[in-house]
């Protein structure tokens, strides 16, 4: 380590925020710019699949409240972005890297939400897993990211309010239909929500040198863990059944036993093969094809603008 | 205060306010379609945002009508289990988006009328009609703001943005007159001083389009026919398919909780 | 005959007639959505016939299945009054249209198997079964011979044919796998002698395509993956969407004779 | 008129069916293709209409008799486009015709289907006036148009037995909304269908000469008359009011006395004024462009399998 990266890993330590102008070392950056930019691109993707209901919400109010939420979002998506720039890297990079297959998104958004117990249940189960992720990331080493965090945990655990409301309207209040739709999405978002942790912290690559730099402050199993263990009461209020025969509280450990998801899984759609990995990338790249004249023209616009100004500047003269 | 205190047919008055909550329903959930699929971030943010205020309009307007009526139809009911030829919309809102220069000129032409009512209704003989006026002018002069500003700039931008604006004002144009053709519904209202009259709106509107038009470099189109019929009810094939989507859950599960 | 006669899991049973039916109804109704729109008068006409003859097979199907059932669900029933978690039609089916050598390959690789399913059927241990395959078989005959040389002409057509046709094989490979796995309503149906294994029928399907496909000059994709969850209720985005569609009428019309 | 014209109208006079190859004045010829052309134009755009329901079509058996239907009129455009190829016309030119307006249908289709009774109505009124112009068509003087119209009057007059069907099936055992339906429908079909037999004969351009050539062979009015006579009654049956309050039955005639058609709106629709002729165009010319790939793709093989089967000759000799 040369005397740089100590002082800088020591700063770390101290709990200091490290800054957009100041010295890092180039692995801490691209780590960043990494796990920011993946952020920020789940953000977006994470549009479709609740997108997908806002034409059917079934009353007049879960379609405003959706909209506030996949419009939150996309603000997410807009701080991330920017907290990604801090780092010398632009939107339309990132984006670009999206696009050609280079960088991720969170894999739970290549599942389709196929009834309208799976909005409440993404809220519930997915916002729920996020904020878990987030929470600790409030206290991360990197300013920008740090502050960007805490805005978005504010907002996604209303969102997570909201999602376990729509539940309780169904499980509680609804008909059996209804219920039946709410375990079903419990069914089919239960193990990938898990999966949003990440895999075992012995199988993780990146973990230890993140949690030195403080880019990450707790470990995946630890979180998987604390998620588990808030999430299974909620469900037994739902009177909802979690699709695992192994889960069983452990009063050793203070905490639930229970089964791992299928990695093989995991890995697949991350590859590329989960139920709609191939519509969510069209979609974007398509919404992007599909703009490249609207964003040209807004540009070709401000150029003649500033065109026009400089002219009237020179006549003024 | 009392619907009675206002002379004025009711079922003429539950009519004209369909056709404002309709307005603010179909629209809202045509820009909806776009959520996420918007070709810029900043404009995925508008757009949810302008379903969201249209949606929120939506459940004043039919919720007054709901009153009005006084048979109990909540907004949700009007909203959910109407079908299309109980719809009050103007055709203009359940045009297809289109492009996304179609989806933008829709929404500027609209707001445009939009803000002129508005800006009347809030001295409306009903107070209630007044208050919901108020508080949804707000909303709507920034739509118009933000609209105006992108129609000139996308008119007056790049050759192709300039083509694509163009063909959207020609073919929205002739779903344009539509808002200004007045019938017995809005005789009522207006002589019941609750609204005013929609020709009485043209020319401030026809002042702000043919000024945002000329800035934007765009021509305005010169045929004088306009379609007509979805105040009566007398829609476009698209209502339909709007509607299958959107009362989907109310219509498979009647009696749900949600 | 009564179902008594074959000792079969009437749930598994019923499940496994929806299959059959659910299949030819949402193909049916992919393939009608090109009504007047396809490229040449011939193929509109070839295309209704094609949707025409799917859901005849649906009627046929489905109601064999409700009279499994037992409960006095009709077909109609069957087909207007479930929601898509209990549609059980495989997921190749209600794959969008895309361009028109999308909705063609999809017609091909369905109906290759198709038509062993179906001959395979006329064996069943239920006379019912055999009966329909019969009648169905000669349709989908037919269907498998004309899209066999459509999809042979277009790959062996121009650059932009075979580019075209080469990305409906890739793009709809990933939805074949699903009709050959085998779960336990399968096997319930199996073991009775009422269908053939699943993956019985996948080598005559290998053999039909490789063939159509080298005469085509395609190639055939390399990847494994395999979509799955349609047979068993788990669907695409797509489905819902159809479905909105296809049962607006008996939704929000209970009661109504047509 | 030249001996060769009136050996010809001689012809046509004693009843004789002129055939392709045989010699006929311009005008006729020209009157002919103008006719069937605009025929086959109207089966063809008539798919859209009537596709508009087949998705969303209330039973299996409905959708079973639509799409049927649908395809019997494809099927018809064809029998058309045939005859019309008789005189010397190709379909991709009549085709080219239609595409760039020169051509026009049928205006009945620039109405819109909007509930399920407008597919009865349309079967009802729209094939009823249309099997009302095609009945004497079947005496048409030229051989090949003559021939198509008696294949095509049998299937129209099937489907009007459907579409009427669909009407008895709503009106008479169907529910209060249901019967509104049927009552909407007609209030905005019967104009329309009464127009569609064109203007009053006073002011209808061809008629003098075509009927001379017994290309047409009842006037306008004739046949206006004699489906208004025909209707009226079949709407009574289904306990639906023409929207006419003219009507009314005149003993002196022994036909019903009726109001005309508002005829600026007919002359607006034909001149692209109706509520769909933009959206009607634009499905045809994007069905047409968008298929161009295929259509050349066939061609393309075509032209190979030629190559290939003269190599092998030359090979094998």
């Amino acid at each position: 380590m040369s005397e740089q990266e100590r002082v800088f890993q020591d700063r770390i330590d101290r709990g200091e925020k490290i800054e957009p102008k100041e010295w890092m070392p180039e692995g801490y950056r691209k780590t960043l710019i990494r796990q920011i930019g993946q952020h920020a691109h789940s953000e977006i993707v994470g549009q479709l699949p609740e997108g997908n209901w806002i034409t059917r919400a079934p009353t007049l109010e879960r379609k405003a409240i959706l909209l506030a939420k996949v419009q939150d979002e996309a603000g997410h998506g807009l701080y991330l972005y920017s907290a990604a720039e801090t780092l010398g890297v632009s939107r339309d990079e990132l984006l670009a890297l999206l696009h050609n297959g280079k960088m991720k998104y969170s894999s739970i958004f290549n599942y389709p939400t196929l009834n309208w117990a799976d909005i409440g249940t993404v809220g519930w189960l997915v916002d729920g897993a996020a904020i878990m992720n987030q929470v600790q990331l409030q206290k991360t080493s990197y300013g920008p990211y740090s502050r960007a965090m805490i805005r978005i945990c504010k907002e996604e655990s209303f969102h997570q309010r909201q999602g376990y409301d729509i539940l309780l309207k169904m499980c509680l209040q609804g008909t059996h239909e209804q219920k039946e739709m709410a375990q079903d999405a419990l069914n089919r978002f239960w193990y990938p929500s898990l999966m949003m942790f990440g895999p075992s912290d012995k199988d993780s690559v990146h973990s230890a040198q993140s949690m030195q730099w403080k880019i990450k402050i707790n470990t995946n199993d630890e979180l998987r863990q604390k998620f588990v263990d808030q999430t299974v009461p909620q469900a037994e209020y739902l009177g909802l059944t979690i699709p695992d025969p192994n889960l069983k509280w452990n009063e050793a450990k203070g905490g639930y036993d229970f089964s791992e998801p299928d990695w093989n899984e995991f890995f697949d759609v991350i590859n590329g093969n989960g139920p709609c990995n191939v519509e969510r990338m069209e979609a974007r790249v398509t919404a992007w094809e599909d703009g490249a004249w609207f964003r040209e023209g807004l540009m070709a616009h401000a150029k003649k603008q500033d065109a026009r100004r400089a002219a009237a500047r020179v006549a003024a003269e | 205060m009392a619907t009675a205190d206002i002379a004025v047919d009711q079922a003429a008055y539950f009519d004209w306010l369909c056709r404002l909550g309709d307005n603010c329903l179909v629209l809202g959930h045509r820009v909806s379609e776009w959520c996420g699929h918007s070709p810029v971030l900043e404009e995925d943010i508008a757009l949810a945002n302008t379903a969201l205020d249209l949606i929120g309009q939506t459940q004043l307007w039919l919720g007054l009508a709901g009153e009005v009526e006084g048979k109990g139809r909540t907004a949700d009911k009007l909203a959910y289990l109407r079908d299309a030829a109980q719809f009050r919309n103007v055709l203009l809102v359940e045009r297809p988006n289109g492009d996304f220069g179609q989806t933008l000129m829709r929404q500027f032409l609209f707001d445009a009328w939009h803000m002129e009512l508005l800006r009347a209704l809030q001295k409306s003989s009903d107070p209630r009609v007044a208050e919901i006026a108020a508080k949804a002018a707000k909303e709507v002069a920034y739509h118009l703001e933000r609209l105006a500003d992108l129609v000139i700039r996308l008119g007056d931008g790049t050759e192709e943005s300039r083509a694509r604006m163009q063909k959207a004002l020609n073919v929205l144009w002739p779903y344009t007159g539509e808002l200004f053709m007045a019938d017995a519904v809005d005789q009522a209202v207006v002589a019941a001083g609750i609204a005013p009259a929609p020709e009485s709106l043209k020319a401030a509107w026809d002042r702000t389009v043919a000024e945002v038009m000329a800035e934007a470099t765009l021509s305005l189109p010169e045929g004088t026919f306009q379609h007509r019929g979805g105040k009566a009810g007398r829609h476009t094939e698209a209502l339909g398919f709007i509607l299958a989507d959107m009362q989907f859950l109310q219509r498979a599960y009647p009696g749900g909780t949600w």
